[in-house]
C-alpha cells in the first residue's frame, strides 16, 4: 500500500498499463516534453523519460486532430490515452467524440471497437469562464460514450486501468482541486485526497458506485469534490441528529442507478450536489430518475445544488456564490425535514 | 500506360462499372421508396476511388465520405452488403443501422465512412499511427472533398500526419462543388494540393477522369508513404456527372459544363482505350457489362431476401462487446 | 393572413426583418448559390435574387468558421442569421458556441452584445446517426444562450423576429418534419404544419410558453413534432376520459417554467416527450422542476418520454421503435392513473 | 526608421516600458497572493503588440489571446481597469468576471481576449467583415502564437479572410513554444507565415524583438488591409522571457537560448537606439522609467481601493441588457 495524490494514482495507473500492454500509449499537449510539466496537471510527469516520446506523445495544439487520432488508433488496434489539458477544449473536438468516437461501433453493426480514453480536468479553481467549467453533463447526455469521474486516489487509479481495458470509449473527467498536485503545479484551495493505493493490480469496475457513509434519513448524491462536500455535511447533519446517506457513483454512464434508488427507498430523501450549472446539468438527470422510478418512496421533494446558471466567474468571492458547499447541503437537507 | 498489367486494368474497368451500375441501380430503387432516406451518388467519379484503391492491399485503410459508396466498392466491400445496408435491412454492412453515408466493412480495411465533412482526416491519422507503431508497411487513404479542403480537422490532420512522417494519402476529390457551391468561390487556390506546401507535405495532382493515370499518381503515392517517407495529398481533377444528393435539379451548373465532363468520363474512357489498344472487343466489354449486371441483380435479390432488423435491434451495438 | 409552411414562415420572418434592417444578413452553406437549393430546406431559397449575395452570404464548408464570424460580426454591429445545414454540425462549432457566443457579454462585463442567430435543423429523418440527432439539451445546458423551437408557422416566424431583435445569442431549433418543404427537398414522413400568419409585423416573445390544449387531468410537455404527439394523443385519451393538457413551451431557455408548474399543480400529473436520447436529455430536466417545485401537488411519479440511449438508427423500423409516438404517450398517461 | 515620427517612437517606448513594469509589478502581486488565479505574462514580445498597435486607431479592433495584457496595454486599455479585473474587483475590465485571460474594453476596440488558442480568429473574421459591410475602413488584428496556427479554427478563419478579402491582419507571435512544446515539434515550416500561400494570402515575417521593424512592417500591412486588399499573415519572431504561466521553471529551454534572446530584448535595444541616434539621454529615459512606476503605481492603488463585486453580482451580465 502506497499513501498516494490523485495525480500519482493517475500517473501509476498509466505506467502500469504501459508497461503491461504496448498497445498502450499517451498523446496530448505537453505532456511529455523533457523538462516540461507532464501535462497541465502533472499526471504524466516523468512517463517520458521510461517510455520515450514515441508512447508519450506530444502533439500540436490541434483539438480535434487529438481526439480523431485516438479513435483512429483505438479502431487500428492501439490503447490510447488523451488528455485534454483543461475540459474546456473538449468543445474545440466535440464532433470527434460525441459523432465519432460514440456513434463507431454502432455505425459498424458491432464490428468496430474504440477502446480510447479521454482524461479531461473539470471545475472551477478561479481561472474564469473558459478554464473552469465542468463538462460531465454534456457527455452523459451522448450515447455509445462511458463516463467516470473518480474521487479518491483509489478509484482514480482503479477507474483509470479500467477505462484503459475497457473496448468502448471512456472519458475520465478530473477534478483540478483533487489532483493533489504538488510543488508548481498545486492549485489553491485544493483538497488533498491523499489515499492508499494497493501495490497490486486491481481495478474499479466502470459502473459500480459506492456509498461513502450510511445514513437512513436523506441521500445525498456527490461526484468529485462535492462528494467531499457531501460528507462535511453529513458530518455535521449528524449533529443535528439527521443521518445522511453519501453516495459517489463514481462512473456516470452507465450509472448505478440502483445504488441510488435502493438508498432513497431507505431514506425517503433525495439531494445531488454538483458544481456544474442547473439547467440541463447531471444533478436534474438524476433527480428525474428518482422521481420516474421511485417516487412513492419519497417523503420530500427531491432536491438539486448546483451552480446557478451564469459561466463561471472569476473573482473567488463570486465563485464562492457560484459554487456549492457543506453549508448550502446543510441548509437544503435540513429544509426537507 | 502500358507498365499497368492487364488484369489490374481489366479489374479496374469492371470495378468502375459496378460503381456506376450499382448506384444507376440505387438511384431507381431510391425513386421507388425501397431505400429510404438520402443518397449522395458517386456517378463521374468512379475513377478516383477505383485508381487509387487498385494500389492498396486488404490491410490498408480507407476512410469513406459521405459519398462512400465508390470508396467501399474499390476497396472490396461487397455490394450485397452495400444494397442491403441501403435497403435498410439486417444483413446490410452496417447491420441496418448506419445506411448509404456510413457504409464500410473493417474486415476489407474500410471502417464506416464518415457524413461529417472533413471528420475523418484526424481518424485517418490515428489509423495510420497504428500501422506505423505495429511496424506494418501499410497506408491509410483518406479521401475528402474540395468541399471539405476548408474544415479545420483536414488542416490539423494534415499537419500531424506530416511533422510525424504518417503514412496516410489524403486523397482530394476535387469534383468542382460542394454542394451547390462552386469550388473558386471558396478557396482562392486553383488547387487544394496547392496546400500541401503548407504543411511541408507532399502535393500530387492527377486526372481524376483517367483511372490510369489516377493509378499512376496513387502507385507513386502509395508507394512513397509505404516506404515511410510520410504523406501525401494527392489532389484528383474529378466532377460529378448526378445531382449532390436525392433529386438535385443541378440548376447551379451549366449544360456545358455538365457536357464538357460527360465527355471525358472515365468508364467510356477505359474501355475506347482498351479497344483502340486491341485488349479488348466491344464484346468483350458488353460480356463484362453483362456479369456486372448479374452481380448487381444478385446484391438486390439478396438484400430483398434479407430480414429487416427487429425494432429493439435498435438498442444493440451502442457498446462493443 | 397568409397560409404558410413553416419553411415559408421563417423565409417571410428572415425577409422582413432584412427589409425593416439593413443590419441584418444570413450566412451559411449553399443558403445563396444561384440555382442552388436556399439551405438544405429551401428556408433562405430565393433570397439571394432579393438581397444579392453579400446579405445571404454562401460560405465555406467550415463550421467554426460560421459560427465565429457570425459571432464577431454580432459584435462589431451586424445581425447574423447564420445557418448549419444539420443541427449535428453544431458539435464542429461547439467551442464557439459555448466558450465564445454565449460567455461574451458576461466575460466583458456586460459591455459586449452578441446579437447573432443560429439556425439549426433537428430530428430523426432516416439519414442515421450523424445526420438525425436532436441537439437542444446540449445547448440549454449553456448559460448565455437563449434557444427557441417553433411548432408552428405563426411561431417560426414570430419567434424567428424576436430572435433577431434580441441582444443576445438566440438558437432557433428547427425540426426537418415540421418544414413542410416542398418539391424535391420534402421529407418523407412530413407532419404538415401549415398555418395562419399575419401579414402584419409581429413577434412571438422568447420566452414565452402556450397551451395547446387545456386539460384537467394530466400535463403532456412536448416541444417540435411531439407537441403533434401529445395532441394526437390527448385526442384519443379524451375518449378515454382522461382530459390533458398539452404544453408548447417554444422557448427552452429562458423556459416558461410557471407555465408547467401551474398546469401540473392543476392536474397533478406531467409526462414530457422528446425525441432525444434520454439520459441527460431536456425532458429530464422539466421532470426535475417539477419534482423540486411542485412535488406536493404529484398524485403520481412525473415521467419522460425520450428515445433509449442509443444513436439514432437508420432503418425505419429502428428508428420508429426509436422515436416517441402518440401510442407511447397513450400508453405512459393511462399508466399514472 | 527614420522616417517613424519622434512622438510615435517615444509612445511605442513607453508602452512597452508599461506593458513590462505592469506584468513585473502582476508577477509580485501573484506571488503575494493578491492576483489570484494564474497569469501569462508578456514579457519580452512587448514590441510585436507594440509595433503592431501603434498603426491603429480607436475604430480598428484587436483580437487578445490567453497572453493579452500586453494587447491591451498597446490597444489603448487603461492599465487602472486591467489591474483592478486581475484583482478581481467590481471596477476590473470585466467587473471581475473573468479574470487576467480575458482582459478588453470595447471601448477602445477590443473585446474580451480569448483564452482558447486559436479561437479568436474566426471572431476577427466577423468583425472585419462588419467593418467592411459598414463602410468603414477600419481593420481588425487578430493575435496568434506560434501554437495556436496548428488550430483548425484558424485554418477556417484565414480562408474565409482570403475568400472574402476581409481587413484582418493574422499576427503571429512565433515565440519558438506553445506552452513547453517548441515549434519545430509541431510543424514542418520554417515560418508560420508560409502558410499565407495555402489562402493566397499575402505572408510577412518581422524580427518581434525590434519594435521599428514590427511597426514598419505592420504599417504596410494594415494599410494594405485597410485599402481593401484583403488579409495579411504578419509574423513576428519573439521570444518569452518569463514562464509560460505562473511558475513555470523554464526547465525546456536552454540558458543559452535564452540569454540571446535577452541580450536583443525590445526596451532596451530601443533605449540604446534613441541615446545612440541622440533623441534621448539616459536621463530621459530614466524620466520615462519614472513616470511609468508612477502610472503602475496608481493603477495598482486604484484597484486596492476598490471594492469587490458582491457575491450575487454573479448572476449578472449572463445576457447583456
Ligand atoms: C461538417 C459538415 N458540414 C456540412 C455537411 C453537409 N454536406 C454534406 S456533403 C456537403 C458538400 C461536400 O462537398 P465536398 O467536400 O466537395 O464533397 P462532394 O459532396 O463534392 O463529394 C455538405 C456541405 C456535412 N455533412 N458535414
Ligand atoms: C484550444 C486550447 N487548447 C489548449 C489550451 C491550453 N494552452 C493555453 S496557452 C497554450 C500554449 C499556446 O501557445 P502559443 O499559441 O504559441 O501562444 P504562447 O503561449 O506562446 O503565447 C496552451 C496549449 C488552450 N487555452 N486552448
Ligand atoms: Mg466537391
Ligand atoms: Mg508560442
Amino acid at each position: 500500500m502506497a499513501m498516494l495524490t490523485i495525480a500519482e494514482a493517475l500517473r501509476e495507473g498509466i505506467r502500469e498499463e504501459m508497461m503491461r500492454d504496448p498497445r498502450v500509449f499517451c498523446l496530448g499537449e505537453d505532456i511529455g516534453i523533457s523538462g516540461g510539466f507532464g501535462g497541465a496537471f502533472t499526471v504524466t510527469l516523468g512517463l517520458s523519460d521510461q517510455f520515450g516520446h514515441e508512447r508519450i506523445l506530444d502533439t500540436p495544439i490541434s483539438e480535434i486532430g487529438i481526439a480523431g487520432v485516438a479513435i483512429g488508433a483505438a479502431m487500428a488496434g492501439l490503447r490510447p490515452i488523451a488528455d485534454v489539458q483543461y475540459g474546456d477544449f473538449l468543445f474545440c473536438m466535440m464532433d470527434q467524440l460525441a459523432n465519432q468516437a460514440a456513434k463507431m461501433t454502432y455505425m459498424s453493426g458491432g464490428t468496430v471497437a474504440v477502446p480510447m480514453v479521454m482524461r479531461a480536468p473539470v471545475g472551477s479553481t478561479r481561472r474564469g469562464t473558459q478554464h473552469a467549467q465542468s463538462l460531465e453533463a454534456f457527455f452523459t447526455h451522448v450515447p455509445g460514450l462511458k463516463i467516470v469521474a473518480p474521487s479518491t486516489a483509489y478509484d482514480a487509479k482503479g477507474l483509470l486501468k479500467a477505462a484503459v481495458r475497457d473496448d468502448n470509449p471512456v472519458l475520465i473527467f478530473e477534478h483540478k482541486l483533487l489532483y493533489g498536485s504538488k510543488g508548481a503545479r498545486s492549485e489553491k484551495g485544493a483538497l488533498s485526497p491523499i489515499g492508499e493505493v494497493p501495490d497490486e493490480d486491481y481495478i474499479v469496475p466502470i459502473g459500480k458506485g459506492i456509498i461513502r457513509r450510511e445514513g437512513t434519513d436523506v441521500t445525498i448524491v456527490g461526484k468529485l469534490t462535492t462528494v467531499y462536500m457531501a460528507l462535511a455535511a453529513a458530518e455535521e447533519l449528524a449533529k443535528s441528529g439527521i443521518s445522511a446517506e453519501v453516495i459517489d457513483p463514481r462512473t456516470l454512464v452507465p450509472l448505478d442507478k440502483e445504488l441510488i434508488l435502493s438508498s432513497v427507498r431507505k431514506t425517503g430523501r433525495l439531494v445531488v450536489v454538483e458544481e456544474d450549472n442547473k439547467t440541463g446539468g447531471w444533478a436534474g438527470d438524476i433527480l428525474a430518475t428518482v422521481a420516474e422510478e421511485a417516487f412513492f418512496y419519497l417523503d420530500a421533494p427531491v432536491k438539486r445544488i448546483s451552480a446557478p446558471d451564469t459561466p463561471p466567474p472569476f473573482a473567488p468571492v463570486m465563485e464562492a456564490y457560484y459554487l456549492p458547499s457543506a453549508e448550502k447541503i446543510i441548509q437544503t437537507v435540513k429544509s426537507l425535514f | 500506360m502500358q507498365q499497368i498489367a492487364t488484369p489490374v486494368l481489366l479489374d479496374m474497368y469492371r470495378r468502375m462499372l459496378t460503381i456506376r451500375r450499382f448506384e444507376e441501380r440505387c438511384n431507381t430503387l431510391f425513386m421507388q421508396g425501397r431505400i429510404p432516406s438520402t443518397l449522395h451518388l458517386y456517378i463521374g467519379q468512379e475513377a478516383v476511388a477505383v485508381g487509387v484503391c487498385a494500389n492498396l492491399r486488404l490491410s490498408d485503410y480507407v476512410l469513406g465520405t459521405h459519398r462512400p459508396h465508390g470508396h467501399a466498392i474499390a476497396k472490396g466491400v461487397a455490394i450485397r452488403d452495400i444494397m442491403a445496408e441501403l435497403m435498410a435491412k439486417d444483413t446490410g454492412c452496417s447491420r441496418g443501422k448506419a445506411g448509404s453515408m456510413h457504409v464500410g466493412d473493417i474486415r476489407v480495411g474500410m471502417p464506416p465512412a464518415i457524413g461529417i465533412v472533413g471528420g475523418n482526416a484526424p481518424i485517418a491519422c490515428g489509423m495510420a499511427l497504428a500501422q506505423k507503431r505495429q511496424g506494418r508497411d501499410d497506408v491509410t487513404v483518406c479521401f475528402f472533398g474540395d468541399g471539405a479542403a476548408n474544415e479545420g480537422a483536414v488542416h490539423e490532420a494534415m499537419n500531424m500526419a506530416s511533422i510525424w512522417a504518417l503514412p496516410v494519402i489524403f486523397v482530394c476529390e476535387n469534383n468542382l462543388y460542394g454542394a451547390s457551391t462552386p469550388y473558386g468561390s471558396v478557396s482562392k487556390l486553383e488547387n487544394v494540393a496547392d496546400r500541401a506546401v503548407a504543411y511541408g507535405m507532399r502535393g500530387m495532382i492527377a486526372d481524376g477522369s483517367d483511372v490510369l493515370a489516377v493509378y499512376e499518381a496513387a502507385c507513386d503515392a502509395v508507394s512513397f508513404s509505404r516506404k515511410g517517407n510520410g504523406p501525401v495529398l494527392l489532389e484528383c481533377k474529378t466532377y460529378r456527372l448526378c445531382g449532390h444528393s436525392r433529386s438535385d435539379p443541378l440548376t447551379y451548373r451549366t449544360k456545358e459544363e455538365e457536357a464538357l465532363w460527360r465527355d471525358k468520363e472515365p468508364i467510356k474512357r477505359l474501355g475506347e482505350w482498351f479497344v483502340a489498344q486491341g485488349l479488348k472487343t466491344t464484346a468483350d466489354l458488353a460480356e463484362i457489362e453483362r456479369e456486372v449486371g448479374l452481380a448487381i441483380d444478385d446484391a438486390v435479390a439478396f438484400a430483398d431476401a434479407s430480414p429487416y432488423p427487429l425494432p429493439e435491434d435498435a438498442l444493440k451495438h451502442v457498446f462493443y462487446e
